[in-house]
């Protein structure tokens, strides 16, 4: 397990759409050792401030050549919002690659469940299934402009399907119904990796559990520190017998290890 | 201005004595936000600071409080952990044995709900070797007295150093919490009953709300606040106490630059703890032994005891 | 979500009672961060608040203490101004004039160094037109008791109370000092003496050490903290006295945006004050009322009192 | 006295020696009112973040057409620091004018004083003095690169001096021996007006004092409003009964009024 704690050069800063940004740093050290799911944390501040005091999690997104990894984020709040205002040639502290990734299942259909920028950390498992012919894409958003990388997935696959909640691309509805769809069509063993919304992806886990198709999900909780230091990013295992660790034993779990309340 | 003074340069020694444990400079890893150590690999070199404090242990695990367990303020954090720890027993076989190879000094954090617990712990520890002194969070509820946290309560205070001081020779830290009106109280009362050391400030009291969802922003709604928002009250209780007691004082709160460790050192603390700032930073603690020593050299102070200010 | 429920919006009300007070919106500026009013002439329409705090009056004019009496913290502000002000006399002839032109209610701080200056400054306040309500800091220095503040100690403050209001009719608020073990205990204390309201909380009692010249930052060692830094205490502190005294109580500490005062208001607080953010950006006081009202309507809240959270 | 809390835009920010700025924004009401020696206060940091927490007192150094006014500024600690990495296009807020400038005394030759960064309250009184041939301004720092805006002032005059510590510029040696050479020769009544180091006023109030001549003072004190609110500036008065209010009564002020201590 390789970490590392980089001042990195901003090389890109774009808006994609009203709130969501492509941020690339200069980090080939972590960028040789990321794998799909991990993250990182980011200093959004610069040193002579210290409000806000914590990094942000962010998924790695991409990993380009030369050492370039690219960050897909939502600005929410006021750490969001500093990042945003970040330009290149600034330099910006990321440390990371952290946390277990996705772990991946080959020989078998691999289902991407995203919701809106839940597809920041499947990107690079898709670019890693080994069986793209057998890579299934399924995206859900609130409209468009939550997920203005669709290109980024339709490269990759054929079986790129999205859905968004006022049909402004794909079709009309939940994510959930593109699910249900695309299991009915499965035969063989699958496996399900998911990333979105708290609510969507125990929604995934139970279609997925009634199937008996393995189901990996990435969760999100509040961190300070993103390496097991603090025991804050607790959530609750499924058997009620403590606690997980998101930034430590996740942020990727097998959905049959959280308690989904 | 002392820098400007025109003489030979000394080489200054970082070196210190707390009680009978010798620290090779004044900067430690605070507990809880080091983890057991090992979390750090690679991230910090532990071999140049002057020692870690683990993680609070207790009699036996503890799974801790429901999340969310964090919170941010402006320049602080608010933690309701709930002193979530993998037990001593568990503790001493399977991380301590790893522990025994840093070259730095180790320092064990224990907590209990009762006299009789932490009398326990010490004299667990005191049998097992490569643990250097045992520091006593006593912010902890007394649950034979209501709840009441040992250190808002002197006599209580004053009790708990008194057993673990029986049960192990090793040096013993006391750690005081802040959340009290006089905190040279505490401190003389901990002294009195042979506290070898006293380290301040535990986390203050706080809570934040959440008013997009309407409910505490922390499950347990109350927290600790640490960071750079408490560094004044931090160093003021410091001062207070190092004024107070003839023991040495070990100063926590909001530390992350050297020029933050230096005013500690110069409110009289023999050593600081570096808490906050590696959840941030996880290198942080790292660069203060030459910061402060930078310092030093340009002032022309030869060891970390001469930074403190009269009066 | 509340904020996603279809209802008819509502017409949010702000105003508020304390006591026989009645305040067109629970947004107040603290006193000692709005000089004597007249200071914020064209800065900050005044009219638009729910009231003002004088600057604390003593019976005899006080030069305060010697500087620097100011340093910046981080998210935080320590300062040892020394109660410095005019006297209660001079500033009943020179300021209370002007001030009785202003369409905001007008509340006056007072601060003694014994229980009988107390008695006698809100005795000399009753006369006089114009002054809604007395704010009674009591974290000044009980100079028969040694010194210790009033404020720390819980008779001491409850005598200060009842002769206060022994002294007038206006309605009494008490301001409570955060630097105590149990501020439930001083709060309870205070209401049982007959307190209108408390308002909490005081500064701090923090410090800083300029590193540079080696040497505390104030010339007085010692200093309040203010600012968002003690944010999270202050709210703790309001969460756990609204749930202990049936009086109202009004929010203070690090409130800047309208974000911050909702998170007191949903702690319970009847209202707010704004200290230190008015220094900073002396309108920032005027944009909260709006932003409140913005809140409750978009969260279908008819008035303040119902933004408080259960438990 | 009318005051303005203005979201000024960023027009110029120039390094102009090592540690030293020219930052000009867009203020007219500032501008339109401003005095010689008075000060505005800048929020030196983003919106989002509250540290640090306080707004930095910077004198208005010049009055530009079209409403801009510009400060001259020394980077010194973190504020000025992320004051100085502020861009043109970028907003930060600007109240002033505030305090009490210099009063000016026509009729008789005025001396200005300035040591170092002190020159940055002194150029609008330069410009202001209705006898411009006999404006003395006579200028001293440690070295040549601490006072880069000499020509500003050699427009005005031709009675300007400068000593520098080094000899980088001007004479070598220390202002007062420029004050003293400059005293000697004026015979009639004269109005001194100085802003620099707390040391060197004093001396300079000093040698006024003995040659009875008036004397201004512009001082400086840690601040936290600017406006009289917080009672924070504090300096000692002459006769030892309380204090002065920097930001409120001064920065200016007739030097026999301060304590020198
Ligand atoms: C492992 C991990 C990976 C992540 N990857 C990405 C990513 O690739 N792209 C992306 O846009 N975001 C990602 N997030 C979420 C991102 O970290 C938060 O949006 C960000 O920290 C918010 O910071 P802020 O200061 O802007 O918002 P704040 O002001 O802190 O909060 C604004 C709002 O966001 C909510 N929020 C804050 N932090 C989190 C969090 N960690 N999870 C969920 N909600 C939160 C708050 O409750 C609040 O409602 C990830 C989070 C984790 C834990
Ligand atoms: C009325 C007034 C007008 C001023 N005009 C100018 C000006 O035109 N150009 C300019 O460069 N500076 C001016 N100053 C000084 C300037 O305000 C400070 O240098 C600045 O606030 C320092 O902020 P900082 O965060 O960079 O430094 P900090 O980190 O706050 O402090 C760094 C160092 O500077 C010292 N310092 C901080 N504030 C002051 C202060 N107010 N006075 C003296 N020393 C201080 C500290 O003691 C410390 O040693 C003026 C000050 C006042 C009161
Ligand atoms: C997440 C977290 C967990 C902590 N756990 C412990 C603990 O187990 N035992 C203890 O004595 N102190 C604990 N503390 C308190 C710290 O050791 C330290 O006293 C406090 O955070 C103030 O220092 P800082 O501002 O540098 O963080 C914890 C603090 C944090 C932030
Ligand atoms: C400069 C300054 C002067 C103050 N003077 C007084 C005072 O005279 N009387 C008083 O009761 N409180 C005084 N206070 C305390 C404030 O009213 C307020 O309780 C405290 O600052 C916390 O609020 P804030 O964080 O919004 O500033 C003062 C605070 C500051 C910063
Ligand atoms: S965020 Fe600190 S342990 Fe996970
Ligand atoms: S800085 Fe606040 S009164 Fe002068």
């Amino acid at each position: 397990m390789s970490r590392f704690d980089i001042p990195a050069n901003i090389v890109e800063q774009t808006r994609l759409a009203h709130s969501i940004f492509l941020l690339t740093v200069n980090a080939p050290a972590i960028m040789d050792s990321a794998n799909p799911g991990q993250f990182c944390m980011l200093e959004v501040q610069d040193d002579n401030s210290r409000d806000p005091l914590l990094r942000r999690p962010l998924s790695i997104y991409k990993t380009g050549s030369n050492g370039k990894i690219s960050f897909l984020y939502k600005e929410v709040g006021k750490g969001t919002r500093l990042l945003s205002k970040r330009r290149p040639g600034e330099i910006i502290r990321v440390l990371g690659p952290l946390g277990q990734g996705f772990r991946l299942i080959h020989d078998c259909p691999s289902i991407l469940v995203g919701g809106g920028l839940g597809v920041a950390s499947l990107l690079l498992l898709a670019q890693r299934i080994k069986q793209p012919h057998r890579l299934i894409v399924l995206i859900g958003a609130k409209n468009a402009s939550e997920i203005p990388t669709i290109e980024d997935f339709s490269r990759l696959t054929r079986y790129l399907h999205i859905i968004t909640e006022d049909g402004s691309l794909g079709q009309r509805g939940v994510i959930t119904e593109l699910l249900n769809q695309t299991l009915q069509k499965i035969t063989d063993m699958a496996q399900i990796y998911t990333c979105g919304p708290w609510s969507m992806m125990k929604a995934v886990y139970h279609m997925a559990r009634k199937r008996n198709i393995p189901c990996q999900v990435s969760l999100e909780a509040a961190m300070a520190c993103g390496t097991g230091l603090c025991l804050g990013c607790a959530v609750p295992k499924s058997n009620s017998q403590g606690f997980l660790h998101v930034c430590q034993e996740g942020p990727v779990f097998d959905a049959d290890q959280v308690h989904w309340g | 201005m002392i820098n400007q003074k025109k003489t030979i340069p000394v080489c200054p020694d970082l070196s210190i004595n707390i009680g009978t444990l010798r620290l090779k400079n004044p900067v430690l890893l605070a507990s809880g936000t080091c983890g057991y150590g090992m979390e750090l690999d690679g991230l910090l070199d532990l071999d140049k600071l002057g020692g870690i404090i683990i993680k609070g242990l207790s009699i036996r695990p503890r799974s801790g409080n429901p999340p969310p367990r964090l919170a941010e303020t402006p320049c602080g954090l608010l933690n309701s952990i709930g002193l979530e720890n993998i037990g001593i027993e568990v503790f001493i076989r399977d991380k301590l044995p790893c522990l025994r190879n840093i070259q730095t000094s180790l320092i064990v954090n224990i907590l209990g709900n009762s006299v009789e617990e932490y009398f326990e712990m010490a004299k667990r520890l005191d049998r097992e070797e490569g643990i250097e002194a045992i520091e006593v969070n006593i912010s902890c509820p007394n649950v034979k007295a209501g709840g009441i946290a040992f250190g808002t309560d002197p006599e209580a205070a004053a009790s708990v150093t008194h057993a673990v001081k029986k049960a192990t020779g090793l040096p013993v830290i006391i750690k005081l919490t802040p959340n009290v009106t006089d905190i040279t109280e505490v401190a003389r009362k901990v002294a009195s009953a042979g506290a070898d050391a006293i380290s301040l400030i535990n986390t203050l009291l706080g809570m934040a709300i959440d008013i997009k969802f309407r409910r505490p922003a922390l499950a347990n709604v109350f927290g600790g606040l640490s960071g750079p928002a408490i560094k004044p009250i931090a160093l003021r209780m410091v001062w207070q106490v190092v004024r107070a007691v003839d023991i040495p004082v070990i100063g926590i709160g909001g530390i992350i630059t050297p020029d933050d460790a230096l005013e500690f050192l110069m409110a009289g603390a023999r050593a600081v703890q570096i808490g906050t700032a590696t959840l941030i930073r996880p290198s942080t603690a790292e660069d203060l032994p030459a910061g402060i020593r930078d310092y030093m050299r340009a002032n022309n102070i030869k060891n970390v005891e001469n930074l403190r200010l009269p009066a």
